[in-house]
């Protein structure tokens, strides 16, 4: 614990005297002494060399990219990461900072929140983006609340085929404001079935959700959603680093896109931190019902061009209980990981990125088919996933692949009792042609 | 400095991609994209001067002291980011089979048992990715817990006068009036007024204690159990935990549900503004309303927890901020009980000495008793010079420190609200409260110098109103 | 900025070493220290603010454009920073059997062969820690061999006036006369002079080719007639190697012994001035004298070859900077072949820009061909308006650009000495220019800035000589 | 290749223009065609993920103290490292910084070297210290030879007791100014002979080198060398991580300290870099003969303290061949390690860490002997090393120890062939009493 305390016996005795108190103890008589507790029922703290060995210990018994090859996506990705992503963003000048209340000593958080802005428009093809949510499920759901908020309906239509985990946060967040969510289905090629979307549009009708790719991995059709959806609320959840090859859902008339930033240059860290991005088309009025901190130009009192937190009065810290949000901290580190991320690959980086996951992943399909233990589920055209029906022992396969230091695809059962045998595979860049042959003869081998 | 976008140039690159080793698929053109997006086109080392850069505009704990009230920027241990790194805990997939992650489990398991130890709750979970969402997610649980006892009068959530905006804002997500409670003459929930507001449709009250003036409620008993009488629950706001570590336990104060911010209390960075994670606490009667999944261990196995019964769902994906989570767990074996109870003990002795030698200089609203681990004071008295709280703490700027939080809490006018923490040291409060005392002076004889502050920053004082009005929100 | 010293307070701590968990041995007192070394003692937030606040004090190629002449002060690829950073190579011993370290030695094997086909030579050892040890490493492979060969006449060291300090440093080091050849008026080795000065005295002479005025000197193979031609050798300086990868070999120009600069050709960092590392190739009939030990392969198995029959000994301990080697094979791997040759081509062509653009504003002495990677240029002309070269780069510092070389080589007066390298682009090369320009333009109508800058450094101009008089080396 | 170098076609056009050639290759019109060359015999550059794959394959073969614990020091050690060190050090400001030519834009480097010399000072108890040499042994070689410089005197006096690397090293060296190396030889309990030493002490005599502790881990008897050594320049060979228990050598009257820094927060690197430091009794005259960067205090034109490089006269750049060395480059990086390492842990640290490494070894030697396989073979008093004689098959053993996660102690044969079945032990804060006893327990079980 010391390293962190500075007080030396004499700091305390002086500090004391200032105050006026005989004690530390006598600051905490304001709270009831019945209540009072005089420790914690904690260890005592241990050295750094202790704490790390423990930590070591647990981080060594979890399989982790640096030593197994994964065939998981469903939402996290394993993608190849330049060097210079977290070498950069490890700075302390950057992580040790709070959010850029005093913009003129943030002019380095402001401006790559900016940029990052900027480059979140570039791919979604919006006009607005605000400077990061928490995730892709609470940016969808926030998403859902500003339909709502904004055409005071209250009916969303949430594609069957967006991330289970984020249509479950979705019915979480809508439980408040009672908005009812509708499932569009899907057909059997696993886009967003439209004689069922064109059904279930009614004057209540909010908004429309789509993920893009979906969750299967197949590109959705947005166009023909937009055609139906006409001027319903088109929300569309979208992998940002397939924006690359993917016509961008702007150019489809998206009037919102969210997301999940991991793609972008982050680890998968289980699962967090990554951040949520927000996208919406260009529209003042719209704009005010945003939610989230969004940053804008300006300049300072000698004309210089500098950054401010602006359109400040839609968030909680000023509109209190009329706030568009909540949200307060956001996850802006996450959005330094993309920004660097992207300013690296840039445009055809992320092209070529984007291209490299579609031929590893169709040649794996196509390498899966192969040994006859695999037929696709679905028949539309995908992205870095796909789902297979097979024929072997689930929990067996994945077992043989792990003792081979192979993380297998995700078993789709647990996530939906029905879809018992399919899984869903994904392979990205970083999928190595040797590692899909070594996949291949393990399952040949079973 | 330039943006990356005007720096770029057609061509440059900062990154090549893997080869294809595998034949390559055509993608039908209908599928593709048909304008390459204005990303930057640049070399590596055109972005990493960028960013080397622009992160030396920015003020940062690493920098210098940061006495923000209300967000605890205390020191950031390397060590914790450093453990966070590993390989092992950044490498791994929240859908890997749960053999294959024990460690990760194991770690979440004990933080949820070590949370629930310092706070005197039941049951946790880490889902939450920040203060408010924690408070999103309980005041959802309360929803939840008032409707599946068919409780549906209940739609008022009654929040102080000084309470943190999130507060009244989460209530509202929550589909709850957000009812505001005054403050009394010593800065507490005025009880009197509480009895008169609450009834059958109270639902709750969310309380920071101590709240945000930095005063410990005395009256907690007694508004737990108004609360209590109407079937209400009391949510506390962990925002200003490192109060109180090691002396009183929200659960023991009367609360049903708390949040932790693990990025204030917990030493985790702030990251520019975030990640954090606001894990929540609940007493056991609530447990079954917790979102899913939490981290159960049986015989000596970790698993995942769907079995709360009537749970609010899922709050976002996964289980958490896990990389944060990791920070936070390294911080309290690090720290273990004696360690985060004497945080708690100088954070409070900085805070009362502060407060000493500053209210020599500024007033310092009810300043009746100690305060714990932040105060706030005023500049009021400044105006007749013409100078703002604002300009005030602008002025900090041209001496290198960072400026406390200005007008919050709301009931407090022109004030600074300073919150030292315990990572500080004697000698950096001195420095401050010198700093202090100069601005004070300054504000009387030059008063433009701080009017016109801070004059030797990265850039001058920013015009945000034109921002808000003629939107530039991205570059083109 | 307050020294560390100063910030230290009696009693506080940045880190607690590991608990004693076997029993405690107590040292017999004789051996104990009396009194404990003044360290600073300071928790470790005060540590990390203090290297990080001195740590923005610094220029760096990270931060900016570094055209410091002869030292190519290319960009370091993040890559192989954390590639040597891994465990597999920082947490390994030289003395590790060698089975447990493979990788490592195949890796440094590796680097021996392409730092061979890079070079031309037939042998190499990684061994030196930096250019001027590699300099000495390979003069004493020189005298070893001349001894070897009992040819003890051989007691004088050719060294042109353009070369580096550290050449005929080297030469006295191991014994050896040196004997300065002037340059004739292309710049280059005067060859009528060598004629006269060669002799049986000579043991050999040592080149940078281009040498230090950039200049690629033509008569390298007249050069190597005539040493060779009285029994002397070849030593090769590889400081300016970045001009030549893919064009010209040294191996076949005729010198005998090369070293690289892999800090500098191979972009492995400075580190505000080392580590680097110093590799020397031979050709074949000095294998014997290299120190030991190199990396031998044999059957698939890489091994410590100790087999030099007549080796030097050793310049140090274990085998290298091996770490300093990892990022240097990372960055061969990255560029390959055709990378490296297209990096000379690029350095040299930036060099070609600059100096056409410069030399409208600046002097540009033996400016008849093109140069290889740097020049010189001077700003003797400007010394009547009082304006010296050192005032001209200083006033630089005002503009954020790093001033090139001043003073040196030592045959051009007022010199400046610009190499680009071929990691900027031609945007940053532009604005150095218009810097150039505008400090010319300020020369004339306003010497007074250029003497008294820089103006906005975080400190301005210092003082030198009060530094040698009052030596003050150390804090007390 | 290409993600760092900017040019793009339109660049090299303009360029070229500009220059007034054709293309690039005319610009190496200069160099001898008939020794010109079109490309080099290597592969074409690859992808980030293709080269890290391939380095981190290397590095995986090698065993590393993550995986492993270390018995084994003879100059190198596996010492406990505060996460901050490296994470400050790794700051781009400061690790792509060149040689503080200038000053004014290089204060960084300049005042932690500054501090730096006065940490080491303070730990070995001299007056004054340069900005860092090579390394250890290279460092040595450099005060045998600065101790002629300035007596003109040729003959050094060597304890056979320092690492024989260091002394090889420093044979090398004194092949050019023809200085003449004596060893002197060792008692029987590890200590340099005094009886020896006196013998061949003479007045051609320029220097006495001993180590401390020395390379079997012996504490020498500084005090007794001192008074019989005299008026002799007396060099010490410290390890720095010793002196915050062992007594300065400063304090027994050494002319010049020297010795190797990676004990002070540098990773092992398989033997470099690290640094070597160089410190001298405090003396005007002496200080103009000391090798290496010096940097003094001074102030600005405005009167503010800043730091400088001084007495530069004495190096290579200004005196040539004259030069007190040829060194130009060193290992400042490395002091910078140093420099935060020592801040972090402090005088008590330091003392801590020194009796944890006295009492971990001390209780190995115990545990070793009570195996019955191990006798001491040198009596004195040790810091963290020590020397036994085994009736074990030290090959054998060694890989038996490997195959349970531990890298054994140096076989003292591979470096001294008289010293057959002699094994040099080390244990350090870094080893638990676990490690220690399942050292004991595979070694029990051979
Ligand atoms: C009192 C209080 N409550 C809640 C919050 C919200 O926490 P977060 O920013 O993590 O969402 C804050 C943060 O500033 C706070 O100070
Ligand atoms: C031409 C030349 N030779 C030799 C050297 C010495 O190299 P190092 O500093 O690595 O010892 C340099 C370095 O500046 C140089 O420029």
């Amino acid at each position: 614990m010391e390293p962190y305390i500075p007080h030396t016996d004499q700091d305390l005795k002086e500090m004391l005297d200032v105050i006026g108190v005989q004690n530390v103890e006598s600051l905490f008589s304001t709270i009831p002494s019945e209540k009072r507790i005089n420790s914690i029922d904690l260890p005592d703290g241990i050295d750094e060399f202790g704490v790390l060995s423990k930590l070591r210990k647990m981080a060594l018994t979890n399989a982790s990219a640096d030593r197994y090859a994964f065939f998981m996506g469903a939402g996290v990705y394993n993608h190849v990461i330049p060097s210079a992503v977290n070498q950069i963003a490890s700075r302390g000048d950057f992580y040790t900072a709070y959010t850029p209340y005093q913009a003129e000593v943030s002019q380095g958080t402001l401006q790559s929140l900016f940029e990052f802005q900027t480059m979140i428009c570039e791919i979604t093809g919006m006009g607005i983006a605000n400077a990061s949510m928490y995730d892709g499920a609470s940016s969808l759901a926030e998403a859902v609340l500003m339909a709502s908020r904004y055409t005071q309906k209250y009916k969303a239509l949430v594609a069957d085929t967006i991330h289970p985990e984020y249509l479950e946060t979705v019915k979480t967040y809508v439980a408040g404001p009672k908005i009812e969510i509708e499932k569009i289905s899907h057909d059997s090629d696993g886009k967003v079935s439209l004689n069922d979307l064109k059904s279930k549009i009614d004057d209540k009708t909010s908004c429309v959700v789509v993920q893009y790719p979906n969750f299967y991995g197949i590109i959705e059709n947005l166009k023909a959603i937009k055609e139906i959806s006409k001027d319903i609320i088109f929300i569309v959840v979208a992998n940002p680093i397939s924006l690359g090859v993917l016509e961008a859902p702007g150019k489809f008339g998206a009037d919102i896109v969210v997301g999940d930033g991991q793609t972008l240059g982050i680890q998968m860290n289980f699962g967090g931190p990554s951040f949520g991005f927000f996208a919406i088309r260009e529209d003042p009025k719209f704009v005010r019902a945003m939610p989230g901190r969004i940053i804008g130009e300006t300049v300072d009192v000698d004309g210089k061009r500098g950054f401010v937190m602006t359109l400040q009065a839609r968030e909680q810290h000023i509109r209190r209980e009329k706030a568009t949000s909540n949200i307060c901290s956001n996850h802006a580190l996450g959005t330094l990981y993309a920004s660097i991320y992207l300013s690296l690959v840039g445009p055809k980086g992320l092209k070529e990125i984007g291209e490299l996951n579609i031929s590893k992943s169709h040649y794996l399909l196509k390498r899966l088919e192969e040994t006859g233990h695999f037929v696709r589920t679905f028949s539309a055209e995908f992205f870095n996933e796909f789902v297979v029906k097979t024929d072997l022992n689930v929990s067996k396969m994945n077992k043989a692949l792990f003792k081979n230091g192979i993380i297998g695809p995700l078993d789709l059962s647990k996530i939906e009792e029905q879809m018992k045998d399919q899984l869903l595979f994904c392979a990205t860049e970083s999928n190595t042609a040797e590692e899909i042959e070594k996949l291949i003869s393990v399952l040949e081998a079973i | 400095m330039e943006l990356i976008f005007e720096i770029s140039e057609h061509g440059r690159r900062g990154f090549i991609p893997p080869k294809l080793d595998v034949e390559s698929y055509d993608l039908p053109d209908e599928f593709k994209r048909a304008e390459p997006p204005r990303l930057p086109e640049a070399t590596e080392g055109d972005v990493v001067r960028h960013y080397t850069n622009l992160s030396r505009l920015n003020y940062a704990v690493d920098v210098g002291f940061y006495p923000l009230g209300s967000c605890t920027m205390k020191y950031n241990p390397k060590l914790n980011e450093y453990a966070s790194s590993l390989d092992g805990f950044s490498k791994i997939h929240p859908y890997q089979d749960v053999s294959t992650v024990q460690g990760a489990l194991e770690l979440m398991f004990n933080l949820q048992e070590d949370l629930k130890s310092i706070s005197g709750m039941d049951a946790m979970t880490l889902q939450p990715a920040a203060g408010a969402h924690g408070e999103y997610t309980g005041v959802a649980v309360i929803r939840a817990y008032h409707e599946y006892k068919k409780d549906f009068e209940k739609d008022e959530m009654i929040i102080p006068d000084s309470a943190h905006g999130t507060n009244p804002a989460t209530a509202s997500m929550n589909g709850y009036k957000a009812v505001e409670i005054k403050s009394d003459k010593n800065g507490m929930v005025d009880i009197e007024e509480l009895k008169k507001i609450v009834g059958p449709h109270t639902a709750g009250i969310m309380l920071t204690n101590p709240n945000t003036l930095g005063i410990f409620d005395e009256n907690i008993l007694k508004i737990a159990e108004i609360i209590h009488g109407v079937g209400g629950l009391l949510y506390y706001d962990g925002a200003n935990f490192n109060a109180i570590m090691g002396k009183v336990r929200p659960g023991d104060m009367g609360f049903d549900v708390v949040h932790f911010n693990l990025h204030k209390t917990f030493s985790t960075p702030h990251g520019m503004g975030g990640p954090g994670a606001g894990p929540i606490g609940v007493k056991k009667f609530l447990e079954p309303f917790l979102p899913v999944p939490t981290i159960g261990k049986k015989n000596e196995k970790y698993f995942f927890d769907y079995s709360h019964k009537h749970t609010i769902g899922r709050v976002r994906s996964f289980y958490g901020n896990f990389s944060v989570l990791v920070k936070a767990y390294a911080y309290i074996l690090t720290m273990g009980g004696d360690g985060l109870k004497r945080a708690s003990e100088m954070a409070v002795l900085n805070a009362n000495y502060l407060k000493a030698k500053i209210s020599e200089t500024l007033e310092v609203p009810y300043n009746t008793r100690p305060c714990m681990h932040e105060f706030v004071a005023t500049t009021e008295p400044l105006l007749e010079h013409g100078v703002k709280a604002l300009d005030f703490v602008k002025r900090m700027l041209d001496y290198g420190v960072h400026p406390p939080t200005v007008y919050f809490p709301l009931i407090v006018h022109e004030d600074i609200m300073i919150e030292p923490t315990e990572t500080e040291s004697k000698e950096t409060l001195d420095k401050f409260v010198e700093i202090v005392e100069k601005i004070a002076k300054e504000a009387k004889e030059n008063p433009k110098l701080l009017q016109e502050a801070p004059h030797i920053t990265p850039v001058r004082r920013l015009d945000d109103v034109r921002a808000a009005k003629q939107l530039i929100l991205r570059w083109k």
